[in-house]
């Protein structure tokens, strides 16, 4: 959509630049003027925000976009040369692994992570979230609100029998939410959850977020699970199919009476190697300053990570709840057990 | 089973092959074609198999139209065999299966039956096995004769099946394959170069040259009776001079010779084309001869001198037969007389 | 080997000599080692002890892996072949309105990614598509009352993957079959053949060695692919690598699935290569200049049919939906910004394209030659290992890459910082290097495959007349060889050059800073699910796919 | 400049091919191979070519060693030019590129000329720019042996280079292609089919039979003393027959023939092979004759008669030559003789 989709000259500024050359001579050129990101959060909305730093500071922004666990794996094979000033996931999974296989260093400044509440930001301070995003159960407004179902537990139920629809065990949004099971109630009791899920399966897991929505939206589909993001996004788009599409949606915060709704994050730390520590925190400054928080919120139509920025009002539109407060390192040190709980629970 | 061709034209892009060739083959008979190399043998052959498309004209198969302008049966619908100047041995097939490729109509004993029969027509039984890659030049060409034989088609095209197999085998694969083609009754056409396969092969010959059809006939018509002086060139090892008619004799460029029965009145100062045959000129030994002996070779037929003029610069020779007595000495001088059989004079055509 | 049977004349009467030093091996093997060490990499990495999850996949989901996978060859192997080689064949060899135009028309499909294409279609055919969104309006039938092929699954898959890797096998089995004797057709059809049994028991034995080529670079791409696997549902060996390494964090035993899918692969090519046979074309086929087989008019519009159905479902319709598409979401506006995504597609894709080009004509012609001792069995193996990298899935392949270039760079810059005292950080990572290298591994073998067969497919009597006329190896390559290799040389050019301007996972991962291609364009868009903002990079990556299509039909005409 | 191989012999897998060949050909001098297909000449010119590596023997030319076991020199490296028997041509190049592609060492101009000079001397001038897959298998032929030709090498190897080539072209451009070699001082091997063309052709003649020679001499000595049956059978149409010494008579399946010079004590009851040529044979009708003509057919030297024997059942033709007189009526009986030369007897070995 248009609020989505920045104008074309921006998403035209990072490229611009030679790619040709190494990054590292590139580095030591401009040692004082760059910072250096390697992000796997790939939204055209945080180009926008990258530019802003750069005529605010002057720091130019390297940019190099990739897969979280790809982007880990160069570091550690870099090492102490690699380049990389902060890294920027899109999953507290991905997070934990970074902490895991050593690329943060540690955030001292103490003006940043006092913005972040407490479970959005790694114990040890080796990253902060940038965003949160709730993973909350959608159905189709026009079937009504499936009656009693106020937990992720409900999904369970054989009353909901061929209803649901989910994404493949490969993606890590139900990869998270399945590890914050194995967290609360073990193992066997995921993996009991997970099998009354397929059960209940319309059809064998398939096709992404945005798809599945609008499955519900056509009637294919009764139930499923979606980042608020991609509902606001409907919300908002330009296309009225799409607004069709999200004005049949009815939303459910689950877990409201007990642990909160499923949360996960973005979240950048500093890398272990940065040679550019000064720009790095200037520019983790700014990404978490509440206005820039407050455009991630518009731009990507995610809740802010900080406590007091304001929350874009397509995103607010989708309801008020609260949030499991299970830190979210959690997610990302379950998420092989989560793996195995989806594989017996034949969860392809 | 007649097989008519009427008056067919053909040309691949602008160059004209085919240029109202006219030739009718009875069942059971064989005819050779004989013409020099690119005269359009190849060419008329594919016209009848149906692998190209006449221009003009039409054949005619037993009183049924086989083809005719913008009427192209597909080649497999044509009772016509066709064996390839270039073998077109399937690769990836051994012989047997390239051989039985045609019989597929056949219950598989059957099959393996003729298959036996022809490879030993052919002299290569027990090479059932192996791919044509790995067959000597004369051993594909009797595969592909055999492959062509097999179905026993009501026509049968052969062009040059004997090109590059040893004479012993060819004449035995000839009179074989002679027998095959009169017992299936096939009418049949013979592409080939050797103008005494021809002779001794064909019921009848039709020599062609540069598109065109100069004389079809008997064996014996066209070795007596050439009606063009490339056709009695062919036969023989016939030599061909230009020569002018001065009193009883022709004057060439390399000598002249008496004219046997003397001219009329009607030739006399016109050109012609004198086409002798060695055998139809005889030598005697003679101190005041014209011609001088040059060399002296072997054929199997008997020694054949080469002489030259005695009274012209020129070194072309003339070449004459001679019987098997005491041979004549390299450098002595005699007479040549023409024959009256077997050297031929043609008027030449006016320019 | 192939070769050996390609070229039946005279090899056998090679007299054995004792093992000497040869160069040439030296130099295949070298070059092969350089080739293959992600495929070592991973070998040797799966041979590490699991840390238990391996146990754990075995029992839950490898013969999910096992069957989906092969069930995806399997698919994507009978489309493949049966739409290649069947157009190849038409186009060929046939005659019929509009010949000339379907020639070309049928190698477009090869220029749209197949995820683009997934993606495309699973919009176009699912259950909240506009197709059955039309069908239940205009019936008034609710979701239950009526059946309709689901699109996301293991045939929609196969079916996704085959529309645009067809040309693939139509590529090779279309130049196979122009250079075929026609001669020999003409004698199985003199001999009672109809067309079809003819093309059944001589065309395409002949051309065996090209359409097994092709559909050998259609079901390694296929075994590859994890776009459309994974947004399909359909768990096969990529998708399960992914998940093992990322999912649950153990890289051991995601070596071991590509392991095993590579050991999977490799008996594949094994079979493929045992089934080619002799197919030496004579040097002259005489007819080659007489018109092609006329088709009637009701063959003639089964024809036609026959080769618009790939270019209908494989082109036509997805581009129309992406226009279409693009047009809804503004698209035009940003058709600037492609310019410089463009140019650098390009520019990788070309050099890739030339290096892949030589590479594979070096390697197969080492293959070809009979003469020499570089025929070891240890080149030939090393060639078969150095031609796998198509099977690896990317991800898998850039990480394999990964570390022994940055161990290589590290000691090239500790070394530098040691002698000259000079940071010279990562050079060879993160540069345009790194990437060509990973495309270079991943598409030498298509290159390979469909060099190999022309290579194999001219007859040794060509080099043995050029040799006694005194040419030596390399005039004869270029006077003799060159022209009947030339098709070939740009069909494996064109494919190299689509294959890189598709490539993701490398590029994502190997790229330099602030280096944007048309493919990592596309990802960003369409993994936020946004296909409607992705329809215009899209585009134009087909649009730039096509200019080679484009140049490859004008040269192809010349010939 | 003399090639001498010496006892070579060769083996495709097990098939053994050549077992011991020695031959040696002077500058200058055309020797002609001759032997039934399939019997290794092909395989003989690959291995002076350098084309097949041999497993034992050596090949040295002018003193030099060219090959040996162990020692194989690439094709390239050798002065040897072929002529192949599959023609070989460029399909990429035109006829003019093909002939001149072994002479990159002139400047063009000479090239050109050369090449000229060449098309006008197999008869394709005006064909320059035709690609081979446009020309008849004839004309193909020729354009292999122009290309040979053309960097006139020291040694030259023809393999059936007139094959496909008419006979009247064939007798110029086998004059020429002579004139040629003898002009480079070639030593040049002509493998052929045809008896004729190596009667004339060459300098010397070499048979061989199933990977041995059998015998090389001067046209003469092989005509007239071969020491083979195989080898007298090549020449002029002969016919072999079985037969056992009956007295002065050589008792044959198909009747009984007089022998000459009566026969010695030593020949009595041993048997023998009678290879005799029409020529080998003279006819005088004798109502009590011991043959019946069976049919008379015309060669380009004569008649043919072809009779069986009045006592015997066997079907079996012998052939006559007769001369030009009269001829003989299908049906009559009469006597043959067999002459002293043109009829070979060869003491059959013993089994
Ligand atoms: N690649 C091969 N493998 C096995 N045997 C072969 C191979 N090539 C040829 N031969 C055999 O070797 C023998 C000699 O072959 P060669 O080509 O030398 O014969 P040739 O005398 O030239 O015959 P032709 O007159 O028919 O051309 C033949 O019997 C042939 O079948
Ligand atoms: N594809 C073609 N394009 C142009 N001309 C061709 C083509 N094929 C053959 N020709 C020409 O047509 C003429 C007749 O060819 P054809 O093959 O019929 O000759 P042929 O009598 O069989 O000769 P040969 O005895 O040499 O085989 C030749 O001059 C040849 O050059
Ligand atoms: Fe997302
Ligand atoms: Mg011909
Ligand atoms: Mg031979």
């Amino acid at each position: 959509g248009g609020e989505s989709s920045p104008p074309a000259e921006t998403s035209a500024e990072a490229p611009a630049s030679s790619g040709s050359t190494s990054a590292a001579t590139e580095a030591k050129k401009q040692n004082a003027g760059v910072v250096n990101v390697y992000s796997a959060r790939h939204y055209d909305s945080d180009l926008a925000l990258y530019k802003q730093f750069t005529e605010e500071t002057g720091i130019k922004v390297n940019l190099l976009e990739g897969e979280s666990d790809q982007l880990i794996q160069r570091m550690v094979n870099e090492a102490e040369f690699s380049p990389a000033d902060v890294l920027i996931t899109v999953d507290a999974g991905r997070l934990w692994r970074g902490v895991d296989r050593g690329v943060f260093q540690p955030l001292e400044d103490q003006s940043i992570l006092n913005r972040i509440p407490e479970h959005f930001k790694n114990p040890d301070n080796y990253w902060v979230a940038l965003t949160k995003r709730a993973r909350v159960i959608v159905y189709n407004k026009e079937d009504g609100a499936p009656e009693g179902l106020t937990e992720y537990a409900d999904l369970a139920d054989p009353a909901y029998e061929g209803e649901i629809c989910m994404r493949t065990s490969t993606n890590i949004y139900n990869l998270s939410l399945i590890a914050s099971f194995v967290s609360r109630q073990g193992e066997e009791g995921a993996e009991e959850w997970a099998r009354g899920v397929v059960s209940n399966f319309a059809r064998s897991p398939q096709g992404n977020d945005i798809s599945i929505l609008k499955s519900i939206a056509a009637g294919e589909c009764g139930l499923t699970v979606a980042n608020t993001y991609y509902i606001a996004r409907l919300g908002v788009s330009e296309n009225e199919a799409d607004r069709e599409v999200y004005n049949k949606l009815g939303i459910i915060f689950p877990n409201q009476e007990t642990t909160g709704t499923h949360v996960n994050v973005s979240g950048i730390g500093l890398a272990k190697y940065t040679k550019n520590k000064e720009n790095a925190l200037a520019l983790i400054e700014f990404l978490t300053r509440p206005d820039i928080q407050h455009e991630f919120s518009s731009g990507n139509n995610e809740y802010p990570a900080v406590a007091d920025a304001e929350t874009a009002p397509q995103v607010i539109a989708l309801g008020d709840f609260v949030a499991d407060d299970l830190n979210v390192s959690e997610l990302g040190r379950n998420q092989a057990a989560a793996v195995r709980v989806l594989d017996r629970a034949g969860w392809n | 089973m007649t097989l008519i061709l009427e008056n067919l034209t053909h040309a691949y892009g602008q160059t004209k092959t085919l240029q109202g060739v006219s030739l009718n083959v009875e069942k059971g008979e064989v005819v050779s074609l004989l013409g020099p190399s690119g005269c359009g043998k190849t060419t008329l052959l594919r016209l009848v198999a149906g692998l190209e498309h006449l221009k003009s004209g039409r054949i005619e198969l037993d009183g049924q139209l086989l083809a005719t302008e913008g009427h192209h049966p597909p080649p497999e619908t044509r009772p016509v065999g066709l064996v390839f100047q270039e073998h077109a041995l399937f690769p990836g097939m051994n012989v047997a299966e390239n051989i039985m490729f045609g019989l597929k109509k056949l219950p598989a004993a059957k099959r393996q039956e003729r298959c036996r029969e022809l490879l030993n027509m052919v002299g290569l039984a027990g090479f059932e096995r192996r791919k044509p890659g790995a067959l000597s030049g004369g051993q594909q060409q009797r595969v592909a004769l055999a492959r062509a034989l097999a179905p026993a088609p009501s026509v049968m095209l052969l062009d040059e099946p004997y090109a590059s197999v040893d004479v012993m085998l060819k004449r035995e694969m000839r009179e074989a394959a002679r027998l095959l083609l009169k017992q299936a009754g096939s009418a049949s056409i013979l592409v080939t170069h050797d103008p005494e396969e021809a002779l001794e092969m064909s019921d009848r010959i039709a020599i062609m040259s540069d598109g065109r059809i100069l004389q079809v006939g008997t064996p014996e018509d066209i070795i007596e009776q050439p009606l063009a002086p490339e056709v009695a060139h062919l036969f023989g090892e016939a030599q061909m001079l230009d020569g002018e008619i001065d009193g009883d004799f022709l004057n060439t460029p390399i000598g002249r010779f008496r004219i046997p029965g003397g001219s009329s009145e009607s030739m006399k100062g016109k050109l012609y084309d004198l086409v002798v045959r060695p055998t139809g000129l005889s030598y005697h030994a003679d101190p005041d001869g014209e011609w001088i002996v040059r060399d002296l070779r072997y054929s199997s037929t008997g020694r054949i001198l080469y002489l030259t003029g005695a009274n012209t610069d020129s070194l072309s020779v003339v070449r004459v037969s001679t019987g098997f007595g005491a041979p004549p000495v390299v450098g002595e001088r005699g007479h040549i007389d023409l024959l009256d059989r077997h050297a031929f004079l043609f008027a030449k055509k006016s320019h | 080997m192939s070769v050996l049977n390609a070229l039946p004349t005279r090899a056998e009467s090679e007299t054995p000599r004792p093992l000497r030093v040869e160069w040439h091996a030296i130099g295949i093997i070298a070059l092969c080692i350089f080739l293959i060490i992600p495929i070592l990499g991973i070998l040797f990495g799966s041979m590490a002890p699991s840390e238990g999850s391996w146990d754990h996949l075995v029992s839950t989901v490898l013969w999910d892996y096992v069957l989906n996978t092969l069930g995806l060859l399997l698919i994507v192997a009978v489309l493949t072949s049966t739409m290649g080689t069947g157009a190849a064949w038409l186009v060929a060899v046939t005659d019929f309105p509009g010949r000339r135009i379907f020639e070309w028309l049928l190698v477009l499909p090869v220029a749209a990614p197949a995820y683009i294409i997934a993606y495309v279609y699973t919009d176009l055919l699912e259950f909240a598509g506009p197709v059955q969104t039309w069908i239940r309006d205009v019936t008034g039938w609710g979701a239950s009352d009526y059946w309709f092929p689901p699109i996301r699954s293991l045939p929609g898959a196969g079916v996704m993957l085959a529309l645009v890797l067809y040309p693939y096998v139509y590529l090779l089995a279309r130049s196979s079959f122009l250079n075929q004797s026609r001669t020999r057709f003409a004698a199985a059809r003199s001999l009672g053949a109809s067309p079809l049994r003819a093309f059944w028991r001589v065309a395409l034995p002949s051309a065996k060695a090209a359409i097994l080529g092709g559909m050998a670079l259609a079901m390694m791409e296929t075994a590859a692919d994890f776009g459309v696997a994974d947004y399909f549902g359909v768990t096969t060996f990529s998708t399960g690598i992914y998940r093992a390494w990322y999912g649950l964090g153990d890289p051991v035993s995601s070596l071991r699935l590509a392991g095993l899918l590579l050991v999977i692969v490799a008996i594949l090519l094994m079979i493929e290569r045992a089934a080619r046979n002799d197919s030496d074309a004579p040097a002259i086929a005489r007819d080659s200049l007489s018109p092609p087989m006329k088709l009637g008019p009701v063959l003639s519009i089964g024809a036609m049919i026959g080769c618009a159905i790939p270019i209908l479902f494989g082109f036509l319709i997805p581009v129309l939906r992406l226009i279409w598409l693009a047009l809804e979401a503004d698209g035009v506006r940003s058709v600037s910004q492609f310019v410089i995504f463009a140019r650098n597609s390009f520019s990788l894709s070309i050099g890739t394209a030339l290096i892949a080009l030589l590479l594979a004509l070096f390697l197969a012609y080492a293959q070809r030659s009979r003469t020499r001792a570089d025929r070891l069995p240890v080149s030939v193996a090393a060639t078969r290992l150095a031609t796998l990298g198509y099977a690896l899935p990317g991800t898998l392949l850039a990480v394999g890459l990964l570390l022994p270039l940055t161990s290589f760079d590290k000691i090239l810059s500790s070394w530098v910082e040691n002698q000259f005292g000079l940071g010279l950080g990562l050079i060879l990572t993160g540069s345009v290097f790194a990437l060509i290298y990973a495309y270079v591994i991943r598409f030498l073998t298509v290159a390979y495959n469909t060099v190999e067969p022309a290579v194999g497919a001219i007859p040794t009597s060509m080099d043995e007349a050029a040799r006694t006329l005194g040419s030596r190896t390399w005039r004869i390559v270029s006077k003799v060889h060159f022209p009947g290799l030339r098709p070939a040389l740009y069909s494996a050019a064109l494919l190299v050059f689509i294959d890189t301007m598709r490539e993701l996972p490398a590029t994502l991962l190997l790229r330099p800073f602030n280096f944007e291609t048309l493919a990592t364009r596309v990802y960003r868009l369409a993994s936020d699910e946004r296909l409607a903002e992705a329809s215009t990079a899209a585009l134009a990556l087909v649009v730039i796919g096509l200019i080679p299509v484009l140049l490859l039909n004008k040269v192809s005409k010349r010939h």
